[in-house]
């Protein structure tokens, strides 16, 4: 018998050997420093109406400032728990690198030169944008292919031009350019009647929309003639991080698709559907791989609700932008929304 | 080849590493040394490259929800199973398929290995046969081609196979009735265990008495002679019954054959027989054998069966006959047919007393698939049968080996002491070939139950399919999934060896 | 090359009742051939043993001497002509093999113990499975012929345990333990260091004593001088020449008998 | 003697065992010289060898594009046929460099396995075939069917949601391998064979008589499949989600293989800064600037691969549908190059 | 008593055994009919061959569609094994994705083995020693290097398109040649008396022989590259290589350990009293006589390691069990009802005869060397 215990001992060394591979630590900078912190430092390229903006009481608000609380709900439970800063200029891809900043949830448009030089990383796209039209409604048209010999607003020397050109010409209408050196020229020119219309990125228009007198009178019209990707950028080399902000984007989608909202996210938790289960953290556990609890997700839509209800609250028609979902609708509905599936 | 020699040549004395304690020292502590430096190294590269790839490790994963669904399993299984039911049902399903496969291939192995020590060249030559082609010819390959090329010769499934008593064959599987005892049922398999345990000890008080006075106790062998009479009565109703209906269809055959059977029974009481042992003998195996030929042969016309049949079957029953002619008197002989009846009778009486009923749930052919019933997957099926043939083939050499291991002169030994030739495998042959058998056919045990981890390439749901293949991939625990997965089988391994070890001991020969 | 020797035994043999008295035939042999295949071992055997017989069988090796006396016992099956033992013809009847075996012991060159059963049980085995002796009274008579054979105090031991001669001791005990009419010798010896060969011998001698009938291959032809009342001479399968131990050593007939004399007595 | 020839061998051996020292893994594969690729050991049009061994197929062809963007050369590829089961392993062991393989994007996928999903080459959705003789018209009518499925993939955990969230029953058969898959379905072993829908498109046009299975209507899930590397290396991360967005970004300016010599000489800013003659991209990626110039060249832009593969030409025969450019009224949509 | 005294004078002739018309029926009478019981499993013998024979013989021979068939014959009603399918692939089956221009290397490593083992099995041939030393040390270089080419301008052919039976016996003859000294250093490893090697080599040897090859390959596939360094990588082919060999050594192992104990305590100390070493002892005394002892368990682990070769498709590679599937599975042309079926015969035929070929070559020997010890 001592042979067979000698044999044993020695097979459960070499298992031992075996086990201690198992075990091994994962590295989660971002998230500690957060959790130490205990708060949730947001960042957007400036405020814009409708994505973030401050209110007398130095309250932020917005579709940004949302995404921002998602993450904090996500992260903490609490989505009360974040700082937001609007930062101009390129100083806000150092303050991200740097750890001033955890999540920068608008930055400018997704480009090649963004996403591979700066140290940053692009999670996802949270808005698609791209150039548009404003016009009065009186104007008559609901597409910008209706659009002929009109006076239009743009922004000079960038791109802007160029597409109105293009577009123009593709579509064998004619048009007058008014060009102007800054954004905000654009609202004061078009609310006094120099042009006929405006051209430009769709998230500019809509904040221009918000400030005219009577936002009813005027309509965004629903194409896009360029393409710009908006969405949170983080700091490379993180992969938990990125996870954890790409992960509570796909969900405010993810929840609008399966139709969780704010309201119902609690009445759901007695859900049969196995992917509203999972998406509730009442099947499965998604949540400790990425350093959170497991209904993280929950937490996500108790604090912002589902991304249509996001969408609605601050571009909505209330709102007086007036922003039609558009590319932003899901992909179910024709959008350009599609999130990978929780499982 | 020569050692490590390096210590000072003009050393006066020993030289201190040319001294075998010590030189056996360093040797050992080198080896020790390279080996945790060896460990460390890949301990260190193992948590470097998940690190690197940021992933998760732990055991955590076990108690979360599977997701998925397994075809096959005893144990209750959803969707909603956790991992480490997933790792249980893997781990029944891999001991339901080797102990199937270790009874079969026993079963098979022990009468391919005595038929290929038969004098009878056909049988002898056919077991060789069988053997040489089995072994030498990768498992892998024997269940690819049960599997896909067998699958594919059998019948869809609204083309079943329909065999009597409601067992279907089709590419879904073999569909089996299943019994649905009721609540007085569990009284039948009471009585039933409690009779097996009567029956054991009524054997060993039988043996132990005879050994003691020299005879079996005379209450035991009267009822041993109605025990015969009763066997007999019912085995000849049962092979009367089926000879009338397949000969004559007439009508009122159960009485008929009651009434025949009566008559045998009466006669196996009397000195005659030998002679209704060989009428029996005679009409079951012209049964078995106009049926099987029958089906073998179906080209050929029904008479010509038939006659070979009854030709072959009268030789058998010539046999019998003969040989019943020298069986013991029933006073000698240990009352097998009392055990039996012992074991059937008493829960049949139960059943009846009590009224239960074994309803069986029939398999149905619905829209897609049988339903109900008891349904063994082809997979299983292939593996089971794959791994019994290709086990047996070894089996069958050790039983060889086993049974010519013993000394001729035991058996002489044995002739000329009169012990007769059941006596003389009892209590001489087998137990000596046993102590070979035995060991090698452990062994041959577990490598079984190791091979039925190919049932993952037919993808039978085994421990290595469920959980080191699809677990493991639903979840990305590698090392955690293969890690229990071979700690199962060292688990399995080291409880064969303590076994074996116990075995061993027990019946190592003592020397001088 | 099997052994020869002619080892004696240092004390006066009791041939007082050695003589056979008894006109009772032990064993008939008729005009009996065999054949190993195409190969004829045994030619024409003739040969009657009375009981009380003591016979001592030697010749070459090769000559059919082990056969003859395994055919006596049916361990090999004989082609042509008779055997009779104890008034039982030798056929393919099982009941009848039975029936003699249980009356003849037979002991082997090797010994053929049961390797896996103590002393005691290899000398109750028989005599419970087969004569239905109670155990108990089947391990008293084990006792009286393990100590006939001087070594009861071995009962518990195993075969392997033992030595050769204490072995081969056992194994005439264990055929003794069937209480046998008849006892056959193969070559008990031959296996045996010559120290051994004394012991098994005296054992030998003894029951010769008690008036067992016996038939002995052997080439301990002191024995055969001492105990036996005739000498078979066997070579190519058949009988030469017999005759009783004084007439056979001292005065050879035939031509081969002297030939084989003069080589083992030098 | 003995000792030199040892030596030899030693070194021989060595040979198989390839070294690198730690380094990023475009500096790896650049010293290699070509690029490891996973794919399936073959589904039709995605990623399949012919009798030559040579692969071809759309996920095939995402690997050449990044293979002609780090080397110029879309032949600098090797390929390892991989399994469901290995893949990930696989991929997070290094034994490939990047994992092109019908693999479906998922949560736990993306964050606990080490690996990064560049994007969706291709917007799937799991779907059932099932023998025409069977008259079955819709999903719901399969209970208690068999049904085939590969192991270790999505496909596996989604029927298992379907039928539980229908309160239908059914039986899995469950394979390692994607041949023995579809064999088990051809041979009758079950019902109904699901997994992608453009699987089962590749797979149908396979078999002996594909007019004697039809594809349900149902689409039962969501199933984003796109190329995996290994979480970590932001370079290699973003050369590979820079070669899918350059395919897309191609198709959307026009740029196709034909005809890229001449858009060299393009007015458009966005195709001189996709072919390199404006601005240089490449350098940040670690590669030279004309990267995405080589991709078009020599591999073309998404849409040719589409049509090549698996479009409507093809035996396969998809249709767009989703994997049209977001202009088009489909999804795919890329970032801009600049 | 009277007839006591008796000398033949005659002696008696030896005359055939009676009862013996003919050689083939006292040989049935013996082999076939001894006993009513053996008629009867005779006749019973006899009628199952009967069943059994026509069928196999049409589908191998009778009804099968030769070589030179076409693949519409192969799909006819009736028609048996399709050798056509085989014949058509046999290229794939030996060398798997080898290049078709460059199937001359494997073929001259192919000719090359059998011109250096042949000589080395037959026992009469002379230079014993050369002949080893060409075949273990000089051989495998020089096929290594024609196979994967990248010298002397010969194409570089990665491993990956290895394959077929020159995969399966590549891995089978390095396994072979491998895990025999690994093997039989583990066995006297196990023997040791130094309790730290001692220890290691039973642990090692009780591991691998306790889990099944398949988990191993599995490791080796799996797991292996996570215990590299970063970015090494391990070819295939010597993954399975190192899994077969060590899983096999630990198995052989335990067949040689079962030799030396065979060996009398006696060998031992002549040995030592003659003044040798360790190694001189093991290598000159102990050694060859217990490997002597254990061919039949030697050359078992061989044959079982040749046929676990068809494992490694586990770690990817094509061997000739593998290649025949894929065939099976993908080569569409070929399709009909008994394609698979031929396809997975040929491979078992391909098998048995190296299988058959080691276990005869290995009585053979046994016999040669008149051992006598039989397990």
């Amino acid at each position: 018998m001592t042979r067979f215990f000698k044999r044993l001992l020695s097979l459960a060394a070499g298992f031992a050997c075996l086990l201690m591979l198992a075990v091994a630590p994962a590295s989660a900078q971002t998230l500690d420093m957060v959790r130490e912190r205990g708060f949730l430092i947001c960042a957007a390229t400036n405020a814009l109406p409708g994505f973030a903006q401050q209110d007398s009481q130095g309250r932020w608000s917005g579709f940004d400032v949302d995404l921002c609380r998602g993450i904090a709900a996500a992260i903490f439970g609490d989505p009360e728990k974040i700082e937001f800063r609007a930062l101009r200029g390129e100083t806000r891809f150092a303050s991200l690198q740097t750890g001033m900043v955890d999540v920068l949830t608008r930055n400018g448009p997704w480009t090649e030169r963004r996403d591979t030089l700066y140290g940053a990383a692009y999670v996802g796209t949270a808005f698609f944008d791209g150039q548009a039209f404003l016009v009065p409604q009186s104007l008559g048209a609901v597409s910008a292919f209706e659009l002929d010999d009109v006076s239009v607003c743009v922004i000079d020397g960038g791109e802007e031009l160029e597409r109105i050109q293009e577009f123009f010409f593709a579509n064998q209408a004619s048009y007058t350019e008014v060009p102007y050196e800054d954004v905000s020229d654009l609202a004061v020119a078009y609310q006094a009647g120099l042009c006929q219309a405006v051209s430009a990125s769709g998230r500019q228009l809509q904040a221009i929309r918000r400030a005219l007198p009577d936002p009813s009178a005027h309509r965004i019209l629903p194409e896009r003639i360029s393409k710009e990707l908006l969405g949170p950028v983080v700091r490379e080399g993180d992969p938990q991080w990125f996870n954890i902000v790409r992960w509570t984007l796909f969900t405010l989608i993810n929840a609008e698709e399966v139709g969780i909202t704010q309201a119902n996210v609690d009445s759901l938790l007695a859900a049969r559907t196995p992917a509203v289960r999972r998406i509730l953290g009442v099947e499965g556990d998604f949540g400790t791989p990425l350093g959170l609890a497991p209904s993280f997700m929950a937490n996500v839509l108790r604090a912002v609700g589902n991304y249509g209800e996001m969408y609605d609250r601050h571009f909505g028609p209330q709102t007086g932008a007036a922003l039609l979902r558009g590319q932003n609708a899901l992909w179910t509905n024709g959008g350009q929304l599609y999130a990978p599936p929780v499982r | 080849m020569t050692t490590l020699d390096t210590g000072p040549a003009a050393a006066p004395r020993v030289s201190f590493f040319n001294d075998p304690v010590i030189r056996g020292i360093i040797y050992q502590v080198v080896v020790a040394g390279l080996l945790i430096a060896f460990i460390a190294w890949i301990v260190g590269n193992t948590a470097a490259n998940l690190a690197a790839q940021n992933k998760t490790t732990g055991f955590d994963f076990l108690w979360k929800t599977a997701g998925f669904d397994i075809s096959f399993s005893l144990l209750p299984w959803s969707r909603a199973s956790f991992y480490w039911e997933a790792f249980l049902v893997g781990i029944t399903n891999t001991l339901l398929v080797a102990f199937i496969g270790i009874v079969l291939a026993t079963m098979l192995g022990f009468t391919i290995g005595i038929a290929r020590l038969s004098s009878n060249f056909i049988v002898s030559r056919l077991a060789t046969v069988y053997i040489e082609t089995i072994r030498n010819i990768p498992l892998l390959l024997q269940l690819f081609f049960w599997y896909f090329a067998v699958l594919k010769a059998m019948p869809a499934v609204r083309e079943s196979l329909a065999l009597p008593f409601d067992i279907f064959i089709n590419q879904r599987g073999l569909m089996l009735p299943r019994p649905t005892p009721d609540q007085e049922f569990t009284w039948v398999m009471v009585t039933f265990g409690l009779a097996v345990i009567v029956a054991i000890a009524l054997s060993v008080w039988a043996l132990r008495t005879r050994t003691l006075t020299g005879r079996y106790p005379r209450q035991i062998v009267l009822a041993g002679k109605a025990a015969d009479a009763c066997i007999t009565f019912l085995i000849a109703f049962v092979a009367l019954l089926v000879l009338l209906a397949v000969i004559f269809p007439i009508s009122n055959a159960p009485m008929l054959a009651a009434i025949l059977a009566v008559v045998i029974a009466a006669l196996s009481v009397t000195r005659f027989a030998a002679l209704a042992r060989g009428v029996l003998s005679f009409v079951i195996a012209f049964l078995i054998l106009d049926t099987a030929i029958g089906g073998m042969f179906s080209s050929l016309p029904g008479f010509v069966t038939t006659a070979v049949s009854a030709a072959v079957a009268l030789v058998i029953a010539r046999v019998v006959y003969s040989g019943a002619l020298e069986r013991p008197p029933s006073e000698a002989r240990f009352p097998l047919a009392l055990m039996a009846l012992i074991v059937i009778g008493v829960p049949a009486l139960v059943y009846w007393l009590t009224d239960a009923t074994l309803a069986f749930e029939v398999p149905v052919l619905e829209r897609f698939n049988f339903r109900g019933g008891l349904q063994l997957p082809p997979e299983f099926v292939a593996l089971a049968f794959g791994l019994t043939v290709y086990t047996a083939s070894f089996i069958a050499e050790t039983v060889r080996a086993g049974i010519q291991a013993v000394n001729k002169g035991q058996t002489e030994a044995a002739q000329s002491l009169g012990l007769k030739e059941g006596d003389r495998l009892r209590l001489v042959i087998v137990p000596q070939a046993m102590r070979v058998i035995v060991p090698p056919l452990t062994s041959q045990y577990l490598n079984l139950t190791k091979n039925s981890s190919l049932g993952a390439a037919i993808g039978y749901p085994e421990l290595v399919n469920v959980f080191a293949g699809t677990a493991l991939n639903q979840t990305g625990r590698a090392i955690e999934c293969i890690a229990l997965t071979m700690l199962v089988y060292l688990i399995f391994s080291l409880l064969t060896s303590v076994i074996m070890n116990w075995y061993n001991a027990r019946v190592s020969l003592v020397e001088r | 090359m099997s052994q020869v020797s002619e080892t004696t035994v240092d004390r006066p043999v009791d041939t007082s009742h050695m003589q056979v008295s008894s006109t009772n035939v032990a064993i008939e042999v008729i005009g009996m051939h065999k054949w190993y295949s195409d190969f004829h071992v045994l030619r024409d055997i003739n040969l009657k043993v009375m009981e009380g017989e003591r016979i001592v069988i030697a010749g070459p090796s090769g000559s059919g001497k082990s056969t003859l006396i395994r055919c006596i016992n049916r361990l090999e099956e004989h082609q042509e002509g008779q055997i009779i033992v104890n008034g039982t013809e030798l056929t393919a009847d099982l009941k009848r093999i039975d029936e003699v075996r249980r009356e003849v012991g037979m002991v082997f060159q090797h010994f053929n113990l049961f390797p896996h059963l103590t002393i005691l049980q290899n000398l109750t085995l028989a005599p419970i499975w087969v004569r239905g002796i109670p155990k108990a009274e089947a391990e008293e008579t084990a006792m009286h012929y393990l100590e006939r054979v001087k070594i009861p105090e071995q009962a518990l031991k195993f075969p392997g345990q033992l030595s050769g001669g204490q072995q081969q001791r056992v194994a005439i005990a264990r055929s003794l333990c069937m209480q046998p009419r008849i006892m056959l010798f193969d070559e008990p010896t031959s296996a045996l260091d010559p120290e051994m060969v004394k012991e098994v011998l005296e054992v030998m001698i003894s029951l010769a004593e008690d008036g067992m009938t016996m038939i002995c291959v052997t080439h301990e032809m002191g024995f055969a001088r001492q105990v036996a009342n005739r000498v078979i001479f066997m070579d190519q399968g058949q009988i030469i020449e017999q005759n009783e131990p004084e007439a056979f050593f001292s005065n050879p007939q035939h031509e081969r008998t002297k030939l084989f004399l003069s080589q083992i007595l030098h | 003697m003995q000792k030199t020839l040892a030596t030899i061998a030693l070194a021989a051996s060595l040979g198989l065992v390839a070294t690198t020292a730690q380094a990023a893994i475009l500096d790896d594969v650049k010293a290699k010289g070509y690029l490891q690729c996973g794919v399936t050991g073959g589904v039709a049009g995605f990623s399949a060898p012919d009798s030559n061994n040579v692969w071809t197929g759309l996920e095939v062809d995402f690997c050449r594009a990044m293979a002609a963007a780090i080397f110029n050369d879309a032949d600098a590829v090797r390929y390892t046929s991989l399994t469901s089961q290995e893949r990930f392993t696989a991929l997070s062991a290094g034994e490939v460099d990047v994992l092109s393989r019908t693999t479906t994007w998922t949560m736990s996928r993306d964050t606990q396995l080490g690996i990064s999903f560049v994007g969706t080459m291709y917007y799937d959705g799991q779907g059932f075939m099932v023998r025409k003789a069977d008259g079955i018209e819709s999903a719901l009518d399969l209970s208690g069917a068999a049904i085939c499925i590969e192991s270790g993939t999505t496909t596996e955990l989604n029927a298992a949601d379907y039928f539980a969230a229908n309160s239908m029953e059914f039986n899995t058969v469950v394979f390692v391998d994607q041949d023995e898959v579809v064999k088990a379905y051809e041979d009758g072993r079950c019902d109904v064979y699901t997994t992608d829908s453009s699987a089962l498109a590749a797979e149908r046009s396979k078999f002996a008589n594909p007019a004697d299975h039809i594809i349900l209507p149902e689409i039962i899930s969501k199933e984003p499949l796109g190329p995996v590397v290994r979480a970590g290396d932001t370079t290699w991360f973003n050369i590979a989600r820079w070669t899918y967005f350059a395919l897309l970004e191609a198709e959307e300016l026009g740029v196709s293989s034909a005809n890229v010599d001449e858009m060299l000489g393009s007015d458009n800013p966005a195709v001189k800064r996709l072919l390199g003659v404006e601005g240089d991209f490449g350098t940040p990626l670690g590669l030279t600037k004309d990267w995405a110039y080589q991709i078009v060249k020599l591999v073309g832009n998404y849409a040719e691969s589409f049509e090549r593969n698996v479009g409507p030409s093809t035996p396969i025969g998809l249709e767009r549908g989703l994997n049209a450019l977001w202009k088009d009224g489909g999804i795919q949509y890329a970032a801009p190059i600049r | 008593m009277t007839d006591i005294g008796f000398v033949r004078a005659d002696m008696v002739d030896a005359r055939p055994a009676p009862h013996r018309t003919s050689g083939a029926v006292a040989w049935a009478q013996k082999n076939l009919f001894a006993t009513p019981l053996d008629g009867v499993l005779t006749v019973l013998g006899a009628i199952f061959l009967l069943w059994i024979i026509p069928p196999i013989y049409n589908f191998f021979i009778g009804h099968a569609v030769g070589p030179a068939g076409t693949v519409e014959e192969c799909r006819m009603e009736n028609a048996g094994a399709c050798w056509a399918y085989i014949h058509s692939e046999m290229e794939f089956f030996i060398y798997g994705f080898y290049d078709i221009p460059e199937q001359w290397r494997p073929n001259i490593v192919f000719a090359l083995g059998a011109a250096l083992l042949i000589p080395l099995l037959m026992p009469k041939v002379p230079f014993k020693r050369t002949n080893a030393v060409l075949f273990l040390f000089v051989y495998p270089i020089v096929s290594y290097y024609l196979l994967a080419g990248g010298v002397f301008g010969l194409k570089p052919m990665p491993t990956e398109k290895w394959g077929g039976l020159l995969v399966t016996l590549i891995i089978s003859v390095v396994g072979i040649t491998l895990s025999f000294p690994i093997g039989i250093i583990l066995a006297l490893g196990r023997q040791s008396k130094m309790p730290v090697i001692k220890t290691l080599c039973i642990g090692f040897i009780e591991l691998v022989r306790a889990v099944p090859l398949i988990s191993v390959l599995f490791m080796a596939s799996i797991m292996l590259p996570l215990f590299m360094p970063q970015g090494m990588t391990i070819d295939k082919l010597l993954r399975a290589l190192v899994g077969v060999t060590l899983f096999t050594s630990a198995y052989m192992a335990e067949v040689v350990r079962g030799g030396l104990q065979a060996i009398p305590r006696g060998q031992y100390e002549a040995g030592a009293s003659l003044g040798l070493s360790y190694w001189q002892r093991m290598y000159f005394i102990i050694l060859p006589q217990a490997l002597k002892h254990v061919i039949p368990g030697i050359v078992n682990s061989f044959i079982a390691l040749f046929k676990d070769t068809s494992l490694v498709y586990i770690v990817g590679m094509k061997d000739l069990l593998e290649a025949v599937k894929t065939k099976n599975d993908t080569a569409l042309e070929w399709q009909s009802a008994n394609t698979a079926t031929t396809g997975y015969l040929f491979a078992a035929m391909v098998f048995w005869v190296f299988c058959f070929g080691m276990s005869r070559y290995s009585i053979y020997m046994e016999r040669r060397l008149n051992t006598g010890y039989k397990r």
